[in-house]
């Protein structure tokens, strides 16, 4: 046993002393050498950061048909990867509801499911709509209704 | 002094005129986000709008003690309003001899909308005359009035 | 004065009589009595006593691999330079991109930099110290730059001024 | 091996013959010399100059000293550097620092009386650490040793 520890010990001692960044040497005969320059991600945590905007509150002025919407999306990514942004009702369906619960029905138009051109952009801007049919709005009581859509981003491969 | 007002002022009407639409973010660490979707109708609308669609004319027959007539309510006014309509004799059945004929408003004197949003919705009303008004009328054209009057009421 | 003149007569004959210790430092250079010693620039590797190898030096160890952590837009590259050269003589070191693109590349991405102090050139004649190459690189270019590994080669060439 | 120890023994006794030939003690008779009037001499021989190899951390030097002196005389050599202690380039910009090793930069003599042909012969060693060498740029440096001599008792 005391062998073995002393010959591990032997080679842990070689490795210490091994000499960690190999340099090049220019002298009167080598006049010229290359060095490496890099980059270093290792302290970027995860695929990088985004940020994506989107509208807190989407107000629809009474009997519009349309009303169109924006979400912007920067990125600052690994190559190679992108970000997608999912607009959705994830509740009850896509229905405005007032306090007694009436319904204002709607539908989403445009980019409801969005994905950037690259793993780097800056402001991406991707369009989406709420329509309301003009029977739904004649049918509907003036009031205050209300839905909650949810925005969500994930990092995809681009 | 004034300067300062006058700068207070203008950075107060920035304000106002700056559209709140306040936006979120989405980023690595928060990946969901919720977004209302709002329609502020009484804002837009305020109490909405409403008609009421009356008859031209109610043509008695001579001798009829009860005659029915029908108007029509269209609405689009707020939840927890309703029109109401109130029917009211404005003048007696009257001849060019300046004769009258009594009649009343029987029944259904108001109507109220069934919901805030109606489409010609039929309310019915009746008038009434008494046989012996009939029987102590000369024979003539008479005319009156009802009046509908529509507002506003609480469901 | 007459006493004056007895007493320098005097001295003077006594001098004279001194024995003429006939003394001599020969076969220095000058006045005869000084060697002259000077240097020669060989050493004498054979060892006989004659200098046969030049001995005029200068190393310059440049670092193999030298990183930069995401968003640095600055980095100073430290090599060393060490000479011994002829009197009046400096090393000057000149760092520049091999292919003189200045963009770091990755598999399809780009990344400018720039280089400050490319040039360095010793003060003296002898001289051991460290010097430095800086990279720089805009945090605009950082933030337009997919993050990925990006690397590129600068050749330093050194020569005797 | 007979013949041999006979021949030997004859050419020995060849030398027991010699003559002894008896003289007579007359008188001895004082021989002088006044050496007060010679002149004492003595000559000191230095190199004109000494290279130092590029690195050489010691360089003696050597130089002779012969001399006629009084008796009880000798010759003292003491031997300088230069002032300052420095070497200097030709241009007088660049400069390398000696010094002379200790215990070598006097002689004396040993005896009155030396003959050119048997000089006694020391040497000054010149000593040039390695530091200095390492911090000098490379150039041909001169310097100066001067030797001073004087009579001095032995």
């Amino acid at each position: 046993m005391k062998k073995v520890i002393s010959l591990v010990m032997a080679l842990v001692m070689m490795m210490a002393i091994m000499v960690p960044a190999f340099a090049a040497e220019l002298n009167a005969t080598t006049q010229s050498g290359t060095a490496t320059v890099q980059t270093d991600t290792s302290a970027i945590t995860g695929d990088g950061t985004y940020t994506v905007t989107y509208p807190a509150t989407m107000n629809i002025v009474w009997s519009t048909a349309t009303t169109n919407f924006e979400y912007k999306v920067s990125s600052n990514l690994r190559t190679g990867k992108a970000i997608q942004v999912v607009v959705a009702d994830t509740g009850d369906g896509l229905n405005m509801l007032n306090a007694s619960n009436a319904t204002l029905a709607y539908t989403l138009g445009g980019t409801t499911t969005g994905k950037t051109t690259g793993p780097v952009v800056t402001d991406a801007t991707f369009n989406y709509s709420i329509n309301v049919d003009s029977a739904v709005w004649a049918a509907a009581a003036i009031d205050t209704y209300s839905d909650t859509l949810t925005f969500t981003s994930t990092v995809v491969d681009a | 002094m004034k300067k300062v007002i006058s700068v207070v002022l203008a950075l107060v009407m920035m304000m106002a005129v700056m559209v709140p639409a306040f936006a979120a973010t989405l980023d690595v660490n928060t990946q969901s986000g919720n977004s209302t979707v709002l329609v502020d109708g009484i804002t837009d609308k305020g109490d909405g709008t409403y008609s009421v669609e009356i008859p031209a004319s109610v043509d008695l027959i001579w001798g009829d003690t009860t005659k029915a007539g029908e108007y029509k309510i269209t609405s689009q006014v707020q939840t927890d309003k309703r029109v109401k309509v109130t029917l009211a004799k404005a003048k007696d059945l009257t001849n060019a001899a300046n004769e009258t004929i009594e009649f009343a408003v029987a029944d259904a004197t108001t109507g109220i909308a069934n919901s805030a949003v109606v489409n010609n919705e039929a309310h019915t009303f009746n008038l009434t005359i008494d046989a012996s008004e009939w029987a102590a009328a000369s024979i003539a054209t008479y005319e009156g009035t009802i009046t509908f009057t529509a507002e506003l009421a609480d469901a | 004065m007459k006493k004056i003149l007895a007493i320098a007569m005097a001295l003077v004959m006594m001098m004279a009589i001194c024995v003429p210790a006939f003394a001599a430092v020969t076969g220095g250079s000058n006045a005869g009595n000084d060697t002259i010693i000077n240097t020669d620039t060989k050493k004498d590797t054979d060892g006989d006593g004659i200098g046969d190898t030049e001995v005029a030096w200068y190393t310059v160890t440049i670092p193999a691999t030298q990183t930069l952590a995401w968003e640095t837009e600055s980095k100073d590259i430290e090599y060393t330079v060490a000479s011994q050269l002829k009197t009046g003589e400096a090393v000057k070191v000149t760092v520049a991109d091999a292919d003189s693109a200045y963009k770091m590349t990755s598999n399809g991405g780009e990344l400018a930099y720039t280089l400050d102090n490319a040039t360095f050139t010793a003060p003296s004649a002898v001289y051991d110290d460290t010097a430095k190459v800086t990279v720089k690189v805009a945090l605009d270019d950082w933030k337009s730059a997919a993050i990925d590994n990006y690397t590129d080669t600068l050749t330093f060439t050194a020569e005797i001024v | 091996m007979k013949k041999v120890l006979s021949l030997v023994l004859a050419f020995v006794l060849m030398f027991t013959i010699c003559i002894p030939v008896f003289a007579e003690y007359v008188g001895s008779t004082p021989v002088r010399v006044d050496g007060s009037t010679v002149g004492a001499s003595y000559t000191v021989t230095i190199p004109a100059t000494a290279t130092i190899t590029w690195g050489q951390t010691e360089k003696s030097v050597e130089y002779s000293v012969y001399s006629q002196l009084a008796t009880g005389k000798g010759v003292k050599v003491t031997v300088n550097a230069d002032a300052d202690g420095k070497m200097k380039n030709a241009a007088n910009t660049a400069f390398l620092e000696y010094s002379l090793k200790s215990g070598t930069t006097e002689y004396t003599t040993t005896k009155s009386v030396i003959l050119s042909e048997n000089a006694e012969k020391s040497s000054v060693v010149v000593q040039i650490p390695t530091a200095n060498w390492d911090k000098a740029s490379i150039d041909n440096y001169v310097g100066t040793l001067t030797f001073s001599a004087e009579l001095t008792n032995i």
